[in-house]
């Protein structure tokens, strides 16, 4: 690879195929770009490539560059420097003293290096020319949605549903029996009472038409009665079954059965 | 790839070689395509409405059918395996504090009306609460009570005892078990200790009156 | 509709079925459909794996094709008869050589670096060439390297397979060939294990420059 016989001035060919090259500087990819490029006019292998004429190659291409004040971006000019280093290690019998690595392995690994990008850009190639899709093999044209359907399940356990239970039980029990309850008309009582009337109030009816029997004569009475069944008639209201209206204030509370719409 | 249009200009393909441009274009195309279309698209010498006829037919019973739409043809998803275009997924959510007791309450209680459960339960029911157990099919309609407004009931199903473990409505807890449970953690108050023998008996009429209820709803 | 799926709970549906099945999810489908996909869109007990390579075998010759492109599958077009789809055709955004390069390198040597992928084109690679490739959905971040400063690392994605027609990467084109020649190894230059000498150090400059330029293209 070092023959010293090589160190001859490159042909008129490589100048001039430097000086195309120089040209076109702007179209290379960095210095492994550029000297993949110059290796290609060895004609050979990449395997059986002379590194030395390679780098004799760079540095005259840097040469005709300098020559033609074309401003090279500066890894550029760092590879003419190491490559220089290279061929003069190359040229040069080894020094015992020193430990580095050999010109031959370091221009080994150029060689590596060169070839491994050339076999990616070879891939790369065969890569784009395989079949593509868009242009090659098509898609669906009309692809179906997959319709993302959200079902929402309940669930409980029998043990929420007796700590349900027990929760309403124990409100029971626990329910102040402190009033005097005969006395007392509960609003529970007033809305089963209403429930079963409402469907016959079509027409506007004073609140106090709908009291129990028995609850209109003592007053304490009637205020429970008339408060439970107000209450009841609101409930109702909410419910969406009644009606009710006042046209002033404390003129007779009117309820009616709410008309089907 | 020009090269079957290049043969084509002196021998139209073989018929399965339209059938395979048929299959092709309608596959990729979106939207139904004419015959006049496929044969303005293939090869010439290619007649589209026998290799089209030819790709239905190959396609009957299929996953996917070659279908006629108007003057055009299309490749459809075959009608019964619609299904397969959807994704379920299902979300489980506790049911709400309301629904619980309310749906103890039919439980314990059926059949009941909906103004009992208001009564037991204190609060008014609403209707999405109802709704909701019926939806799941915990709870259904049991028959009208035969009172005033003749309202109707509700009572627990069968996907409800399945769901819960139950055999039956009977099975439930009553509410001495549900104390020694430690389910009913707060005793009552003193002076309600002594009656506590009434309650159970209370507590025993209930079941009682079930056990006619549930032999009702069952006819 | 929900019927086959009760049913299954019992018994698969049998082959030729299961196979109408995978036929319409795929046809349904433009992207690749995986086989975990199909069985959870299935009735349960069936085996889509079987199903799909049982559809292949039947398309084999056809005018669309069931492909494999990684875990997942699909149908595509038989690539002969693009010359039928140019009304299909999309534009593809032509792509610079240095972003052609960069994926090439990113699907022979993934996961791999942007250091490495600069030390074997011998530049830096500039942030538009990688957004772009990202942008396509032809590359992805890959696990960090567990080396100093833990660099992300690129590799190719199923939409560059599916593009490539590709079942998986081990199927690029001459993969074997160039492990062979131990051209996917990463080879150290061999200044990497000697002492710090003056020649190392401007090995070491070329580096250092090119780190430069990459800092400058990232601003």
């Amino acid at each position: 690879m070092s023959d010293p016989f090589e160190d001859a001035p490159p042909d008129v060919a490589d100048r001039l195929a430097a000086e195309a090259l120089i040209v076109d500087v702007d179209g290379f990819e960095g210095p492994l770009d550029l000297l993949l490029t110059l290796s290609r006019t060895q004609k050979v292998d990449l395997r059986k490539i002379s590194v030395l004429a390679l780098a004799r190659q760079y540095l005259a291409f840097i040469d005709r560059a300098k020559e033609l004040r074309i401003e090279l971006a500066a890894d550029y000019l760092v590879m003419a420097a190491w490559l220089a280093f290279l061929k003069s290690r190359l040229l040069l019998p080894p020094d015992p003293a020193d430990e580095g690595p050999s010109g031959e392995e370091l221009a080994a690994h150029l060689a590596f290096q060169l070839e491994r990008l050339n076999a990616m850009r070879e891939v790369a190639a065969r890569l784009m020319g395989r079949d593509q899709m868009g242009r090659d093999f098509f898609v669906r044209g009309v692809p179906e949605r997959v319709e993302r359907v959200r079902r929402v399940t309940y669930t409980a356990t029998l043990l929420d549903l007796m700590q349900g239970y027990a929760r309403i039980r124990t409100r029971d029990e626990f329910r102040p029996f402190t009033m005097d309850r005969d006395r007392v008309f509960t609003m529970e009582q007033a809305l089963d009472r209403m429930r079963g009337m409402i469907g016959f109030a079509g027409s506007w009816t004073t609140l106090s038409a709908y009291l129990p029997d028995g609850w209109t004569t003592e007053p304490d009475m009637v205020r429970s009665a008339t408060a439970a069944t107000f209450a009841a008639s609101l409930q109702l209201v909410k419910e969406g079954h009644l009606e009710i209206r006042q046209s002033e204030t404390f003129a007779p509370i009117e309820l009616r059965r709410k008309p089907k719409t | 790839m020009n090269e079957p249009l290049e043969d084509s200009l002196f021998e139209a393909p073989p018929a399965a070689e339209q059938e395979r441009m048929v299959e092709a274009i309608l596959f990729a195309s979106a939207e139904p395509v004419s015959v006049a279309d496929m044969n303005a698209r293939m090869p010439h010498g290619c007649d589209a409405s026998i290799a089209v006829r030819a790709v239905q037919k190959r396609y009957e019973g299929r996953g996917v059918a070659v279908v006629r739409v108007g003057e055009a043809w299309a490749i459809r998803t075959a009608p019964d395996l619609g299904f397969l275009m959807q994704k379920e997924t299902v979300e489980v959510r506790k049911l709400s504090r309301a629904a619980i007791e309310t749906l103890a309450i039919i439980a314990y209680h059926q059949p009941v009306t909906r103004a009992e459960i208001e009564e037991i339960r204190g609060v008014s029911v609403s209707r999405g609460t109802v709704d909701q157990l019926l939806e799941l099919e915990w709870i259904r309609f049991g028959r009208r009570r035969m009172t005033p407004g003749r309202p109707v009931t509700f009572v627990v199903t069968e996907s409800f005892l399945d769901h819960f473990g139950l055999e039956s409505a009977r099975d439930l807890p009553g509410l001495q078990e549900l104390r020694a449970a430690g389910l009913l953690e707060s005793r009552p108050a003193p002076d309600a200790e002594a009656e506590e023998g009434s309650e159970d008996d209370q507590q025993d009429g209930l079941f009682d009156a079930e056990e006619d209820v549930i032999d009702d709803s069952d006819d």
